[in-house]
């Protein structure tokens, strides 16, 4: 048993007693603890240092709201959190934690240093300084300023643990699991519907778990909450979530929240993840969230020592821990005299309770006066003393708002009391409307926004009776034994001794700000609370400003002479505690980030060693190198068999689209470009897509297979886009149409076969199809069967080589492609990726929609008006082509570059110019947008976009590179078989 | 007072009693030369260098709420400027010329900190895309450079190069003078500047209704504290710029959406530089206060509700921890929402309208911070000598009609 | 010269995925869409149970219909069933306003069963799938993280999950991390 | 995460099952070659933008695969009502 626990007391299991370390000391504690707990049970006060004066600290509260005691919490490689509050961190056997934001040491820290330079750094000082010389903000302020970031140890080892998420769905959902959530969860889970009970702290609740002595309809306050949670377990329609903390309250009642399933347990098992996000949809929401403390602002009110009345309760009556041997108070609500009074009675020595009211009532001076416990009214404490404890305090007389008299009074611990604040943060979160108490001196929920309710100490209901029943909605009465929760005053701010710019009274403890800083701030003109706290930094640390929110507010007020609703109040946003990148990414991390869509053949590339690429959300094998090839050496040997004989690509990722219907030809001519009323069943046209604004948008091939039924082809990136596009115009613009669109891209595996070979390698395969040029000519489409299976084969090529293309249902895919690569064999057949495909097209002059074009091409800069139907009345983007800026000279258009010499391959992306005469800025006239070596050609192609590109061919242009500059001729797109002949291969 | 180290002290000396205000709260004229609506960034800065450049000193500045308040203060704070038009090249280039000396110019520290933004490229598309993005730049004298995957690394030690990552990482551009600044200072101290130069600067002050005369001109605005003269109105409203566009009866090729952005708790440095990545949607950096800054996506619906949703919170960081792997266990401490006006070309509109003396800056999309100083300088000269500066030129209402957009975005498209 | 194929459905199931989620043999399956103002006449003509709300299902022999928007069915059913479909189809085309794909290969099926199915799906899909809200012989088009998903409850515990070939492996990733960190539960 | 009720399946949607369309009932004009360049503009580009109720176009994508019509509050997000492709266009309470 350590000194300060107090054996009858708390909650704690003494039959488990635990170690763990702190600092590198090892520490005694039971099952149950918090840190904090555990830590001052040995009397340990001192826990960190402050963000920017890197003053000593200590525990402010017991629960989430603490500022001040941030540890890194430590598990090993992969396990180092940072800024965990030590209130909140449950302690397990072998446990360690370092304090931060010191060094070298905890009690000897050089950055200390900064405190007494204090008048140097007040808020805002860097707008004002470090701006001369100019020169030194680069190189020596800035990199200065930045080292000092930050407070706790930035991560280095990757995570070590998983995470998960889910949704959940209920009826009601209640937030916080305190005397008032509970009864909310009694009342609603009697009725039909899902309940779920949430709380951030591992036991439910609440602030009973501090107060034992209450007595509930005659029961005490723990057997109550025993009973109530067993009623609550036994109902199949309640789900009670426990270290939950909801984070966000989102549209239509759609909430986050964070379970911690493994931070508390000592054997970390490989397969549990640590955290778990909820995203529930309530039907309603009950929001329990209670309230916090306030502390109150004074001279060195962030002495370790100082801190709330109710954690002193929490810390006595949930952990068996006295946080001081002799206590002081300094309060100014009736609320903290039960806390003293329980101290009294617990056999702690009083130091005092100073209250800033001239009067209390008379309850309270005779409870006082059983416990032989001075109050002296109408005081302050004006001040403290001690290193890194308080060891006195000092009292001030106050009359008429003056310091008349002051004395020291000895206490190691003082305790404070502002009053309470609502925790609305969840509520404002629903962007529910708020209305100021003045008697609260805090904001409270008014209009809600969402199907929403608050009850108790958030709606500002104080007192355990009324709590209990507004919790039950009216439909329970409860008893209790508790006497009125009592009244207080707002002080906001007390007079001083001496010279107040020498005071540092604290109202955002973690980041140092003080009351002054405030007052700058307004002195200077930034009076809207954003101002206030976006320059001062108030209620922007780690705890987001719980407790310090409404004293910096009231302090604003108070020194603009405006009541606090005409100063604001600061938007609360999620989430409500920090929540770790991890619970929020959930699942989704690794190969489950995006789906990578992978072809029915891409296994069998992968066994033959293809590079990938990734397209969209789909990896495409970019070439297939044999030993040792790069990737030069592995394309050029591809597209010189595949011209020679034979090349298999795998096209299963180009989009397709079934358009079946009486209508189906009107809306292809409508959607396309090029007049499809005409075309013939069983043949094949290039078709162009534009968007309505004109630029060209999609292409593909696309074949009609009979009267009603079309058979289209997409890019494989635009395939989701084009199909949305003729959904919105066959929906939205043409609904008299009877068509109807499937996406059949997955449906089929498509081998691509080029080459004078193609035809040789599948006739012995196919069945059902006369493949003879007679029967089936380019551009041609046919059903039939492949090894036994259906198949569409179309006799395209995009290579200008004979060329087919044969759909099969895709699970046979990677089948048809084995049986076609063994019986290609003879034909020295290769494998060939996008790479090979992109050659290939290229010394042909076919466009690749996305690197030729890029969203601001039209047809005719491409060079394709033939595609375009000419008597058509309308397509999509038809009018577009026809705008000033579209007709007028000077576009962009698409050209054949040939370089003077024929080994250099210009880099894809290099700008044009006319003129190599020109210094920085330069005249760029356009661009390389596919640029290859062409083994076939035995030199280098590219294409290009050149201004009026169309009239300049066979002139010169100038590509300048980083010390040269390289010069090449403007040529027609085609390089190869410009008549082609090579289609026609018998 | 002019701020400086000496001044820091001499006031410490004297308790920091002494500063004066930054800039008054103006109690509204009957009427001004040019009255600028919106008081960010841009809006202050435009009164700024009306006053500076142009010595029209008789300004005001009327903004709804507190400064700073909308796009300014929910940014994630990247300036750069290698985009690859020439249009878009050199106005965001000319921001960031002011960007760098502006400190000093207003006397101000405005924290432009010059740490160099790296831009991710995941595919072979990626790389062809930054390619032709860096040798337009070198070309237009546009700083940006490729850096290898590994060189990528060195600069910035957090990224996961890894091969079998979902997005690998190919290579990366970098804009070594791109970097961040201090949002709310440049507000702030534009309107320090700007009102010492004599310009009204108006808070809590909703502009109503755009009066305008028997000719189609502007006569003034109506706002919540009565009617304020002008024959000039520049508006620079950002999310709310089609609002008052229909207060003048003008309908825009505008659309405003959420936008969220995040910080997490504040570690010691580990992030170098500025990061973003387009095809995996991440947008980071480290503020000076050790905080990590996350940019987030857009929702996908029109509002005005500064609100977001938690999907896109959850798609960010799975994006951020897919390119740091390392971030995953840092924890999100604040996250908030802005509305951000989005035109079809995603570039800006910036200067006249045809109502005659309506000007409007607006359209920056998720954009509008880097461009603060350049849009501010342009909205000024525009409206001084009542014709577009040549560089704010195409950002003309009339490229919708004939089709001359400045679409950066378009060439990031993926096929084949 | 023909060769019997080998079909390969993408995906495979790893042994914690046991008595949880298992791979249905290759369905026929079409995507049919039939003029509103048709659907009885093709009902009666084709001797397939077209359900008549957005979410209902039909079975009929071992052939299931799923309602999925307004004119738009899914039809599951054997192999066997194919050909004799396509002629169907074939012969109805032309008579009434409708259209039939094929889109057997398109998709791989999974049936879902267990205690935990319904979290298993939950933590993907966002959906409310509750017995009450999502009563045996409901389905639907919706979405498991950001892969489409057609989700039809077969039984209290028990579902059928239809998703395209490409994201099969992607959404039984997800299964095999729930079954993996839910061990023993 | 928005809840959408969708007008076909008659149902409270998750948003994630949907996508936004753009503002509603903006018609593709029956000829576009008779306009001008201005009202083609005009057509292409020009939206209200409304802070307020906002007429706009929902896909139920991923569920009955339909377009249909809404009227929600770009102020608070909420939805007034939905209905389906061809009905009227919903009017605006004043």
């Amino acid at each position: 048993m350590t000194l300060h626990r107090k054996p009858e007391y708390g909650r704690v299991n003494r039959g488990k007693p635990i170690n763990f370390s702190f600092d590198g000391k090892i520490y005694s504690a039971f099952d149950g603890d918090s840190l904090a707990s555990a830590l001052l049970a040995h009397g340990v006060h001192l826990v960190g240092r402050s963000f920017k004066y890197h003053r000593p600290r200590g525990f402010v509260a017991a629960g989430p709201e603490e500022p001040n005691a941030l540890v890194t919490f430590d598990r090993g490689p992969g396990r180092v959190t940072p800024n965990v509050r030590a209130t909140t961190l449950e302690v397990f056997d072998g446990l360690v934690a370092h304090s931060q934001n010191n060094w070298p040491s905890l009690t000897f820290d050089m950055g200390a240093v900064n405190d007494l330079f204090y008048m140097l750094f007040p808020a805002g000082f860097y707008n004002k300084t470090f701006m001369w010389p100019k020169s030194f903000w680069d190189r020596v302020y800035e990199p200065a300023i930045r080292k000092m970031a930050g407070l706790g140890p930035a991560p280095i080892d990757e995570d070590a643990d998983i995470y998960a998420s889910q949704y959940m769905h209920c009826e009601t959902l209640i937030v916080g699991a305190g005397p008032a959530g509970i009864a909310a969860a009694l009342a609603a889970s009697e009725k039909p519907g899902r309940v779920i009970l949430v709380d951030e702290q591992y036991e439910f609740g609440g602030s009973l778990l501090s107060t034992p002595n209450m007595v509930i309809n005659d029961i005490p306050a723990w057997q109550w909450l025993e009973d109530s949670l067993a009623i609550l377990k036994a109902r199949e329609n309640v789900t009670l979530l426990t270290r939950t903390t909801v984070i966000g309250y989102y549209h239509e009642n759609f909430l986050g929240a964070v379970e911690r399933i493994t931070d508390h347990e000592k054997d970390l098992s490989s397969h549990k993840p640590r955290e778990r996000l909820y995203k529930i949809r309530a039907g309603e929401v009950v929001l329990a969230t209670g309230a916090i403390e306030r502390p109150l602002v004074f001279q060195s009110n962030d002495r370790p020592g100082v801190m709330l009345a109710s954690a002193a309760h929490t810390y006595l009556n949930r952990y068996g821990v006295v946080v001081g041997e002799k206590i002081a108070l300094f309060t100014c609500h009736d609320s903290a005299y039960e806390v003293i009074f329980d101290l009294a009675d617990a056999g702690i020595s009083i130091a005092g309770v100073i209250d800033v009211r001239d009067q209390v009532s008379e309850t309270i001076i005779a409870a006082a006066k059983a416990r032989n416990i001075e109050i002296l009214t109408g005081t302050i404490v004006s001040g403290t003393s001690g290193k890194f404890r308080v060891s006195s305090l000092r009292a001030s007389k106050i009359e008429d708002g003056k310091i008349t008299s002051t004395w020291e009074i000895a206490c190691d611990c003082l305790l404070m009391c502002g009053g309470w604040t609502p925790s609305i943060h969840l509520f404002s979160h629903s962007k529910g409307s708020l209305k100021w108490r003045e008697d609260l001196g805090a904001y409270i929920p008014d209009n809600p926004n969402e199907n929403v309710i608050s009850v108790g100490a958030c709606n500002g209901t104080f007192g355990l009776r009324k709590i209990m029943t507004e919790g039950a909605g009216g439909s329970t009465e409860y008893q209790v034994n508790a006497g009125a929760f009592g009244s207080g005053i707002i002080p906001a701010t007390f007079p001083t001794e001496g010279d107040p710019a020498k005071v540092k009274a604290f109202v955002d403890f973690q980041n140092d700000v003080t009351e002054k800083d405030i007052n700058l701030a307004v002195r200077e003109g930034l009076k809207s609370i954003e101002h206030v706290k976006r320059y001062t930094t108030t209620g922007m640390a780690t705890d987001q400003g719980k407790t310090s929110n409404l004293n910096a507010l009231q302090i604003a007020a108070k020194a603009v002479y405006k009541p606090v609703q005409q100063v604001g109040l600061t938007t609360f946003r999620p989430p409500y505690t920090p929540t770790t990148f991890g619970a929020l990414v959930g699942g989704k991390d690794g190969h489950s980030f995006h789906v990578i869509r992978k072809t029915p053949m891409d296994g069998w590339a992968e066994d033959h060693g293809a590079v990938f690429e990734p397209v969209a959300l789909w990896r495409r094998a970019r070439y297939f190198p044999r030993d040792g090839e790069d990737m030069l050496a592995a394309v050029n040997r591809e597209c010189l068999t595949t011209r020679c004989s034979l090349g298999i690509f795998d096209a299963s990722t180009l989009g397709k689209v079934e358009v079946i219907g009486p209508d189906a030809a009107e809306f292809m001519n409508r959607m396309y470009t090029n007049p499809w009323l005409k075309l013939k069943p069983g043949s094949c046209r290039y078709g162009l897509m534009l968007g309505e604004d004109g630029y060209i948008m999609d292409d593909g091939v696309i074949g009609r297979l009979a009267e009603n039924h079309f058979h289209v082809t997409t890019t494989t990136g635009g395939a989701p886009r084009v199909f949305r596009m003729m959904e919105d115009y066959r929906q939205t613009e043409w609904p008299e149409l009877d068509v109807w669109l499937t996406s059949t891209t997955e449906q089929w595996a498509v081998i691509a076969l080029n080459g004078p070979n193609a035809r040789k390698l599948i006739e012995p395969f196919v069945e059902g199809i006369d493949l003879s040029e007679e029967k089936f000519p380019h551009m041609a489409v046919r059903e039939g069967r492949i090894c036994g299976v259906e198949t569409r084969l179309f006799r395209v090529s995009f290579s200008g080589e004979l060329g087919f293309e044969i759909n099969v249902p895709a699970h046979y895919g990677r089948a048809l492609w084995e049986t076609l690569f063994i019986a290609g064999q003879k034909y020295d057949i290769t494998p060939y990726g996008t790479e090979t495909m992109h050659v290939l097209r290229a010394e042909k002059g076919f466009i690749i929609v996305g690197q030729d074009t890029d969203g601001t091409v039209t047809p005719m800069d491409v060079g394709m008006s033939w595609a375009i139907g000419k008597k058509k009345k309308d397509f999509v983007g038809k009018r577009s082509l026809s705008r000033p800026d579209i007709m007028a000279e000077g576009r962009k258009q698409l050209v054949g570059l040939l370089t003077d010499d024929p080994n250099i391959v210009l880099e894809e992306g290099a700008q044009l110019i006319a003129n190599p005469e020109q210094s920085i800025p330069m005249d760029m006239i356009g661009h390389v947008t596919s640029s290859y070596w062409s083994a076939t050609l035995n030199r280098s192609i590219a294409l290009a976009m050149v201004k009026n590109g169309h009239a300049l061919t066979e002139s010169n242009v100038y590509i300048p590179m980083p010390g040269k500059i390289y010069k090449a001729q403007v040529s027609k797109c085609v390089f190869y078989d410009p008549n082609g002949e090579r289609l026609n291969v018998i | 007072m002019k701020y400086s180290a000496l001044s820091l002290l001499t006031n410490a000396f004297s308790g920091h009693k002494k500063w004066p205000l930054q800039w008054p709260d103006a109690t509204p004229k009957k009427s001004y030369d040019v009255i600028i609506v919106g008081g960010g960034g841009h809006g202050l800065g435009a009164a700024y260098y009306l006053a500076r450049k142009h010595g029209i000193t008789n300004v005001a500045v009327i903004e709804k709420g507190w400064l700073g308040g909308g796009n300014t203060g929910r940014n994630t704070t990247i300036i750069r400027s290698n985009y690859l038009y020439d249009e878009s090249a050199r106005i965001y280039d000319h921001a960031v010329d002011l960007w760098d000396g502006l400190s000093q110019e207003i006397n101000y520290n405005v924290m432009f900190s010059k740490r160099g933004v790296l831009m991710l490229a995941h595919s072979v598309h990626d790389v062809q895309s930054f390619q032709r993005h860096i040798h337009a730049n070198r070309l237009n004298g546009v700083d940006n450079n490729w850096l290898s995957a590994e060189e990528a690394k060195a600069f910035c030690p957090p990224l996961n190069i890894s091969k079998d990552a979902r997005y690998p990482i190919l290579g990366a551009a970098l804009q070594q003078r791109a970097g961040t600044a201090r949002h709310d200072s440049v507000a702030w101290g534009y309107a320090r500047a700007a009102a010492a130069l004599g310009v009204d600067i108006i808070q809590n002050c909703a502009v109503t209704g755009i009066k305008r005369g028997a000719n189609g001109a502007v006569e003034g605005v109506e706002t919540e504290r009565g009617f304020i003269g002008a024959k000039k109105i520049g508006v620079s409203a950002a999310g709310n710029s089609s609002v008052l566009m229909e207060m003048a009866g003008l309908r825009f090729p505008l659309e405003s959406y959420p936008l969220q952005a995040l910080v997490s708790e504040p570690v010691k440095p580990v992030m170098p530089c500025v990061v973003m990545s387009n095809s995996v949607h991440a947008y980071i950096s480290q503020s000076d206060k050790g905080e990590l800054v996350i940019g987030a996506g857009t929702d996908q619906y029109v509002s005005y509700s500064q609100r977001g949703a938690l999907h896109i919170i959850e798609e960010t960081l799975a994006s951020i921890c897919e390119i740091f792997p390392l971030f995953k266990r840092m924890r999100m401490l604040r996250s908030w929402g802005g509305v951000v006006d989005v035109t079809p070309d995603r570039s800006p509109i910036l200067g006249k309208t045809p109502v005659p003396g309506l000007f409007v800056n607006c359209g920056w999309g998720t954009g509008g911070f880097k461009a603060t100083p350049g849009a501010a300088d342009l909205l000024a000269h525009t409206i001084a000598k009542d014709q577009p500066h040549p560089i704010n030129a195409p950002y003309n209402l009339e490229r919708f009609t004939g089709g001359r957009l400045i679409d950066e975005a378009a060439a990031a498209a993926v096929a084949h | 010269m023909l060769s019997e194929l080998k079909i390969d459905q993408a995906v495979e199931l790893a042994p914690i995925l046991t008595g949880e989620v298992d791979l249905l043999p290759v369905q026929t399956r079409y995507s049919l869409r039939v003029k509103p103002k048709e659907r009885c006449a093709f009902i009666e003509a084709s001797n397939i149970d077209l359900p008549a709300q957005i979410g209902k299902m039909s079975v009929q022999y071992d052939r299931v219909v799923l309602c999925i928007g307004p004119d738009e069915y899914i039809l599951i059913c054997s192999l066997a069933e194919r050909e004799p479909l396509a002629r169907k189809f074939e012969e109805l085309m032309g008579k009434y306003i409708f259209s039939a794909t094929d889109i057997s290969h398109r998709n791989v099926s999974f049936i879902l069963s267990g205690e935990q199915t319904t979290n298993m799906i939950n933590v993907g899909c966002p959906l409310d799938l509750s017995l009450e809200n999502f009563p045996v012989g409901k389905c639907t088009r919706t979405i498991f993280e950001s892969a489409e998903i057609i989700l039809f409850r077969m039984g209290k515990t028990k579902f059928q999950l239809e998703t395209w070939r490409s994201f099969a492996p992607f959404i039984v990733g997800y299964f095999e991390k729930y079954c993996l960190q839910n061990r023993g539960k | 995460m928005l809840l959408i009720k969708c007008p076909y399946c008659q149902e409270d949607r998750p948003e994630i099952e949907f996508s936004y369309s753009g503002e509603a009932h903006i018609a593709r004009p029956l000829n576009p070659d008779d306009l001008s360049d201005e009202e083609w503009a005009e057509y292409l580009f020009i939206r209200s933008n409304r802070r307020g109720l906002h007429h706009e176009r929902w896909l139920h994508a991923h569920g009955c695969a339909r377009f249909f019509n809404a009227l929600r509050d770009t102020v608070s997000d909420k939805f007034e009502l939905t209905y389906k492709m061809g009905e009227p266009k919903a009017q605006v309470k004043k």
